[in-house]
């Protein structure tokens, strides 16, 4: 990796190196920020701090989107993401005020750390030796659309969405009612006649968290 | 002219791993779920990078759904988890173990 | 000649009838109508006897067939009727004697509550005797075999309630389906070496000395048909069931134990004579059962106290004397004997029935005694039959044991020996029973007081008590004076006392008169029975000995039980309990075998078998138990459990793929 | 071979079926009073159809008829196809007759209306399996008659019914895999054979199948061995059998010990010996020793069982242990007496368990400390007892004798000493029938016999075609012989061409010098009476081309 690096700086500072090496800056950048946002999620103690370097992490996701001419899911992966995603996590932390800090050392089960270090190591290394195998599939490959051809990346994204997959879009939006719904549901307060006794237990457990 | 993809892809699958790692790791019920939203940006990064490198826009559009869906998962997740942890006093997901065998 | 089938179908009728309408018919009316059946029968053999006689000896063999029973492959059966000089002979005294023991029965049954069910069971024992003796192939004879077989588990456990009866009649039935093991061995051996069970295809060839059969083939089916006949005709070592069979009424022994059936295994051997001529080591073994039976029975009939059981034991002595006649090569002479045994045995059994009648059932011959002032037809009776068992000359018996005696010394001395001690053994037994019934004091009078006490045998009061005394409305007088019996009763006593007294006359070996021999003449001709001559001067020597020893007999008898009533010592209690044969067979059977049993069907059905089928249901739920645990409930060790999985799913596609 | 205008076969088969429908469909008001005279219609409809078929039966032919056939499952090679032969004939027969018994003779509390669909249910399900000549309708109808056998254990049994029920099912379903793979590998095993396309026709697959490797042929009848073992049960497979009789209801158990024995008894003759013939031979001695084993090992449980319907149970052992004997002499007088014996066993049995049920219904209890005297109260009741007793024992002039005959000279002509031992049960059987009967009706009454009534009149009807039966075939057998070694014999040659000395055993016979002279008409010496060729005997077989020219062959 540092040789292609050194071929870069050394070969020549024309605007299409410039732009290459722009490439390169935004792509170490967000690979920097991803890396230690999850290394930071999956270390830090506190729930609250994890989900700020998740934030750092989506953000690096972004950079590494517009990197690829993805300009439009990098705008909505920060919307959506980082900007209404993690603000639920923090809300649902404080209000169940599980904030303490974990104690990442305890573990109940034996074997369970030991042996989810080396699943992800495992993992890690099959994607890559699988990503050396190219004759994946068959068959013509169904184009829905090109990537790089005139008018911006939103139009075509847009255009896509609206002619090839109308279909999973009508469907995503009946998953968000349905989602919503489902929330409403079961975070309803366990009130009323019917199930009083539920009602109570909650009550005075609700004050031993809070005292 | 801009970073070759096989970089994207190993990002993505060591984001993928942290991801894995993580949520077998961690205890905390919060924690583990950002984690699977780690895991679901590795898999947008490589959507992102196979749509540039085969120059097709269905990998976007994919991205576009699986952030819906992870937004739907994450919504539900967390109301569960509220309502779970509203009527048990837990403090990690190893004490909700009322399923034992 | 169609009379032959109404031989068959009259008893057959009558039986039908009395089954189906046999509750509605009156008390009498069944008795009557069974003994008509019975005469009627008797009567057509006598018809084809006599056709038969008008024949020129050598075709006085007449095959008729019914209809056919068995036809699979290269087996044929059916049912056919052969009428030949043996099986005539032997219907007409099995006939003869049966229809005047149902019209004895008549009186004896009167009042029994199953009245007709008994004639039911005598006509169809008469029936089923007859299919045995007149059919024309083994297997048909195996179904009249094994028919009475059945009739006298019926007729031994006529008085059910009464559990000694309802074994006895077990008792009999399963010793004689072990004898039917044996037919059944020698059927199949048959088929596989003739090809089929007829007379004509088995014996006729033999008889005719066109055919012979190897000496181990031979000796092989002979021994199990004297399997068969051993256990019909209570030989050793299958005669047990003989004596518990006193327990049915006194005129089924009568019939059946003195007259027809076991005279049956004597009627097999006869009929398969061609067959045992191929074999002379099974000669030798019919010759020495009969021998070693006919001492044994006489030994144990010394010492009985019963009067039916002493005249059980004494049939089966008899019956071993006509097996040695047999076994030594003289079928005429063996089955002059039986006929001869079957006139005075079935008196004496008869006359014992009127004794026990009179006394109100009571069998202990210890407790009766002086009976000759009381009962003017049946002392004279009962003497004649026992002169003629006891074989002193001018009765059946003399002539009768004379030649079986002649044959089994022509065969060996030993076996003479052992006939000549059994005869003294016969003469004194019997003189002891007519001493304790007819003469001494009359002890029955202490008997009518201890009505009620079971006699010393273990027979509980039987219920024919009951309904003898009950029927019996003239008992009520006085202690209970011993009277003469009905005329029903008596008529046949006086006919067998005729039969006794001068049937010898049906083959006296002079003057001519041996009819049966020369009635059975075609029946053995020399390739069956080798013909042997005893010179008259040995016989006359062996008649004068047998004379001098039943007279000997006699006296001791009547000498020795003149004024005590019990002797102790001449009763010896290993001869009391029939030399421990039958406890020690029930004692191993019912002790060791039951438990071996027991253990066996608990321990490896219940046990092992079930135990491995349940094992399989229990194990199922022991390992759900087991991998139970491996729902730890832990959120994080499924997850864990699902990265493995994917984990071990990439690497074999990794592995698949890169290669 | 004959196809009369009406689906005679497809009737039998559906009839009973409709009944079930109907006879559930009874509206509950009236389901007290209608339901029998429903039920008793369909069954004696059942009857009489079985009855013509029997009449129309031609005598002495070997073949199948009144064959149907419609294909079902085309590309599997499946296809509907009925037919009876001699062997099946009295089967389907004796099970018309025994339904209708089973279902009006003994009396069941509980809803009358489930209980007749179910036993309506079984009998289809038996009917299909006689009549069935696709392998593949044969395993459908052979699985089926569990689920109603389950069902009336479960619903109308005794006390431990549902272990028995249960144990009953899961015993016999996990047998009936084993018949499952054993059918596919044979079908798959034939096709290349049968010029490629696959078929479950019995008929086409028993000319294709002789032409298999010999181990396939073997392993392919252990499978099916084994499926039948446990049905039939031969020993070390009964355990199931003794819990579900003595739980069973008494109709119940008439149905299950008259006709589910056969069932598997009939497999193994129509699929075991048709199909896989050379496995069949190579096999034959150790069935020979398994049945001979079962007959003296369940002689000696029954002597020793405590309660009178258990005794009677563990004694159809020895009886159909003696079928199995039989069968696998493979001399024409031994399967015949072997088919003979399944039809008097399912008489003989069947009245045995419906008087056992009636001595329950009137004393309560069937164990042995408890009964006797029973004969002072109820005289016609013990008449009847004797009678089918003395069958069962095998008392010649009835029809136990005449099975048990055939079958033991059958065996004795091939396998000398597994007759021997298979005689021994005529001692056996007697000394366990008796002393039960003794137990029960002799000896002195007992008090509580006061209030005892006789049999009734409609429970006499009711067991009377049984004894009618019992005592004709014992006399005249002669029709039935008739119908059945034809058949017999065709099976018997189709099994020598493949195996051609299937029934010299182990043991030779010794061989007896007979120096006949020509003009005597002796006809079998030792050799001859050996060799199976029909002998003298009538049937079509010997040389004759397999007379089973059928529609069925279409693939």
């Amino acid at each position: 990796m540092l040789a292609s690096l050194q071929s870069v700086l050394l070969a020549d500072t024309s605007a299409q190196a410039l732009a290459h090496a722009s490439a390169w800056a935004v792509f170490l950048v967000g690979a920097a920020m991803i890396l230690t946002g999850a290394a930071g999620v999956i270390l830090l103690r506190n729930p609250v701090h994890c989900a700020l370097m998740l934030v750092v992490t989506l953000f690096g996701v972004a950079l590494e989107f517009i990197d690829q001419s993805a300009d439009f899911l990098a705008a909505v992966q920060i919307i959506v993401y980082a900007g209404a995603v993690v603000i639920l996590f923090l809300f649902v932390i404080m209000f169940l005020g599980v904030d303490r800090k974990e104690a990442i050392a305890a573990e109940p089960t034996k074997l369970q750390k030991p042996l989810a270090l080396l699943m992800g190591l495992v993992v890690l290394v099959e994607i890559l030796a699988l990503s050396r195998v190219d004759h994946w599939v068959g068959g013509t490959p169904a184009l829905s659309g090109a990537l790089n051809g005139p008018g911006d990346n939103v139009q075509k994204v847009g255009q896509a969405v609206y002619t090839g997959y109308l279909l999973p879009f009508e469907m995503t939006a009946a998953l968000l009612v349905i989602a919503v719904v489902a929330t409403v549901v079961l975070s309803k307060r366990a009130g009323g006649a019917g199930n009083d006794e539920a009602g109570a237990v909650v009550a005075e457990e609700s004050s031993e968290v809070t005292s | 002219m801009s970073v070759p993809s096989a970089w994207y892809l190993v990002l993505a699958a060591i984001l993928f791993g942290m991801g894995a790692t993580g949520l077998l790791v961690r205890r905390n019920v919060l924690v583990m779920f950002m984690c699977i939203e780690l895991m679901l940006n590795a898999v947008n990064l490589t959507f992102v990078t196979f749509a540039r490198l085969l120059n097709d826009i269905g990998g976007q559009v994919d991205v576009l759904f699986v952030l819906v869906v992870a937004a739907a998962e994450v919504v539900v997740g967390l109301a569960i988890i509220v309502a779970l942890f509203r009527r048990r006093a837990a403090a990690t997901a190893d004490d909700i173990h009322i399923l034992k065998g | 000649m169609n009379a032959a089938y109404l031989i068959v179908a009259l008893p057959f009728a009558g039986a039908l009838v009395l089954l189906f309408a046999g509750r509605r018919i009156l008390d009498p009316v069944s008795g009557w109508f069974a003994t008509a059946m019975a005469a009627g029968s008797f009567v057509c053999t006598v018809i084809v006897w006599s056709t038969l006689l008008g024949r020129p000896s050598t075709s006085r063999s007449v095959d008729k067939t019914i209809f056919t029973w068995m036809p699979v492959g290269s087996l044929h059966v059916s049912f056919g009727l052969q009428l030949d000089p043996l099986s005539i002979l032997w219907s007409l005294f099995v006939t003869g004697v049966g229809s005047l023991i149902t019209l004895y029965s008549i009186g004896y049954m009167r009042g029994d509550p199953s009245f007709s069910r008994f004639f039911f069971y005598l006509n169809a024992f008469i029936f089923s005797m007859l299919i045995l003796v007149l059919a024309d192939n083994f297997l048909f004879s195996f179904l009249g075999w094994e028919g009475v077989g059945f009739c006298s588990y019926g007729l031994v456990g006529f008085w059910f309630e009464r559990n000694s009866a309802a074994v006895a009649a077990k008792k009999a039935f399963v010793t004689n389906r072990v004898g039917d093991f044996g037919f059944m061995i020698a059927l199949f051996l048959m088929f596989q070496h003739f090809g089929s069970f007829n007379y004509s295809v088995v014996l006729a060839p033999l008889a005719s000395g066109h055919a012979t059969l190897a000496n181990s083939t031979a000796t092989f089916i002979s021994i199990m048909l004297v399997l068969g006949a051993v256990a019909k005709s209570a030989q050793i070592p299958l005669y047990m069931w003989l004596p518990d069979a006193m327990e049915g009424p006194t005129p089924v022994s009568a019939l059946i134990h003195a007259a027809t059936m076991v005279t049956a295994g004597v009627y097999l051997v006869a009929r398969a004579a061609p067959i045992l001529h191929f074999s002379p080591d099974a000669q030798w073994i019919v010759a020495s059962i009969g021998a070693g039976t006919c001492f044994l029975a006489a030994t144990i009939a010394c010492v009985q106290d019963d009067i039916k059981r002493v005249l059980a034991y004494s049939t089966v002595s008899q019956i071993g004397y006509m097996f040695l006649a047999e076994g030594s090569g003289d079928y005429q002479a063996g089955i002059y004997h039986t006929v001869m045994h079957a006139f005075f045995k079935a008196l004496l059994f008869l006359s014992a029935g009127s004794i026990i009648h009179a006394l109100h059932d009571e069998q202990n011959m210890k407790r009766m005694g002086n009976l000759r002032k009381y009962l003017p037809i049946t002392f004279p009776a009962f003497m004649v039959g026992f002169l003629a068992l006891a074989a002193i000359p001018p009765f059946d018996g003399f002539w009768s044991k004379d030649e079986v005696l002649a044959a089994a010394w022509h065969k060996s001395p030993v076996l003479w020996a052992f006939g000549i001690a059994t005869a003294f053994l016969t003469a004194y037994y019997m003189s002891r029973q007519v001493r304790l019934v007819f003469w001494g004091k009359s002890r029955w009078n202490s008997a009518a007081a201890a009505h009620g006490a079971a006699g010393d045998t273990g027979i509980p009061l039987s219920p024919a008590a009951a309904h003898g005394s009950a029927a019996h409305g003239s008992a009520a007088h006085g202690g209970g004076e011993p009277h003469e019996a009905p005329r029903t009763m008596t008529i046949p006593l006086v006919i067998l006392t005729v039969a006794s007294a001068f049937g010898w006359l049906l083959n006296a070996n002079f003057a001519g008169l041996d009819f049966i021999n020369k009635w059975l003449a075609p029946i053995f001709p020399a390739t069956v029975a080798t013909p042997f001559t005893v010179s008259t001067g040995t016989k006359w020597i062996l008649g004068v000995i047998a004379t001098l020893v039943a007279f000997g007999g006699l006296f001791a008898g009547m000498g020795l039980w003149r004024r005590a009533v019990d002797r102790p010592e001449l009763e010896p209690a290993f001869l009391a309990h029939a030399w421990y044969i039958d406890e020690g067979i029930s004692a191993t059977v019912s002790g060791p075998l039951a438990r071996m049993a027991t253990r066996f069907s608990f321990v490896v059905d219940a046990g092992w078998v079930d135990g491995l089928v349940n094992g399989v249901g229990r194990s199922a739920a022991g390992a759900g138990r087991q991998l139970r645990r491996l729902q730890t409930g832990y959120v994080r060790n499924y997850a864990l459990a699902i990265g493995v999985g994917t984990a071990a799913v990439l690497l074999y596609v990794s592995m698949r793929a890169g290669s | 071979m004959t196809t009369t205008g009406i689906p005679l076969l497809n009737i039998i088969v559906f009839l009973p079926l409709a009944g079930a429908i109907v006879s559930m469909l009874v509206p509950a008001s009236a389901a007290k009073v209608w339901t029998r005279p429903i039920g008793m219609a369909f069954a004696l409809g059942e009857l009489a159809f079985v009855a013509y078929m029997v009449a129309d039966f031609p005598r002495g032919k070997a073949g199948f008829e009144f064959v149907s056939s419609h294909s079902w499952i085309g590309q599997f090679g499946i296809s509907w196809s009925l037919g009876v032969d001699g062997i099946s004939l009295f089967l389907v027969a004796m099970t018309a007759l025994l339904f209708p018994v089973a279902m009006f003779g003994p009396s069941w509390k509980g809803n009358p209306r489930s209980f007749l669909a179910w036993m309506f249910l079984l009998e289809a399900a038996c009917m299909g399996t006689f009549l069935s000549l696709d392998l593949f309708v044969f395993f459908i109808m052979f699985e089926v008659t569990l689920v109603p056998g389950y069902f009336i254990v479960a619903g109308w049994g005794g006390n431990r019914r549902n272990y028995a029920a249960m144990k009953f099912f899961l015993y016999t379903f996990a047998g009936s895999a084993f018949l499952f793979v054993a059918i596919i590998a044979l079908v798959v095993l034939d096709a290349p054979h049968n010029g490629g396309h696959q078929t479950f026709s019995l008929i086409t697959l028993a000319k294709v199948s002789s032409s298999l490797p010999h181990a396939d042929q073997v392993l392919i009848f252990c499978g099916f061995a084994v499926a039948f073992a446990v049905k039939i049960p031969l020993v070390p497979f009964h355990s199931w059998l003794p819990d579900t009789y003595t739980q069973a209801p008494t109709a119940g158990s008439m149905v299950l010990a008259g006709i589910l024995f056969k069932l598997g008894a009939y497999g193994l003759l129509r699929l075991g010996l048709y199909l896989v013939p050379r496995g069949a031979a190579d096999m034959g001695p150790v069935l020979l020793t398994l049945a001979a084993a079962g007959i003296v090992y369940g002689s000696i449980v029954t002597i020793m069982q405590k309660d009178l319907k258990r005794l009677v149970a563990y004694a159809s052992i020895v009886d159909v242990a003696f079928i199995v004997l039989g069968f696998f002499a493979f001399s024409s007088q031994g399967v015949t007496g072997g088919v003979f014996e399944m039809v008097n066993h399912g008489l003989t049995t069947g009245a045995i368990f419906f008087l056992v049920g009636i001595v329950a219904e009137k004393k309560g209890t069937l164990r042995f400390s408890e009964l006797g005297g029973l004969a002072k109260a109820t005289p016609v009741l013990a008449a009847i007892f004797l009678t089918v007793v003395m069958s069962a024992i095998g008392l010649p002039g009835l029809n136990g004798f005449v099975g048990e005959f055939l079958v033991l000279v059958g065996t004795f002509i091939t396998h000398r000493w597994w007759a021997v031992v298979g005689t021994t049960a005529v001692v056996t059987g007697a000394i366990y029938m008796l002393w039960a009967y003794q137990k029960v009706f002799h000896g002195p009454s007992l008090g509580s016999d006061a209030k005892v009534t006789d049999i009734s009149w409609r429970q006499i009807a009711a067991v009377a075609p049984l004894l009618v039966g019992i005592v004709f075939l014992g006399v005249y057998p002669k029709p039935f012989l008739d119908r059945v070694t034809p058949s017999v014999n065709y099976l018997l040659a189709h099994v020598e061409q493949a195996a051609p000395n299937a029934h010299v055993p182990a043991v030779t016979t010794r061989h007896v010098t007979f120096n006949v002279p020509a003009n005597q008409n002796v006809l079998s010496t030792a050799t001859k009476s050996s060799k199976v060729a029909g002998g003298s005997g009538s049937g079509a077989a010997g040389t004759a081309k397999p007379a089973a020219t059928s529609k069925g062959g279409v693939g």
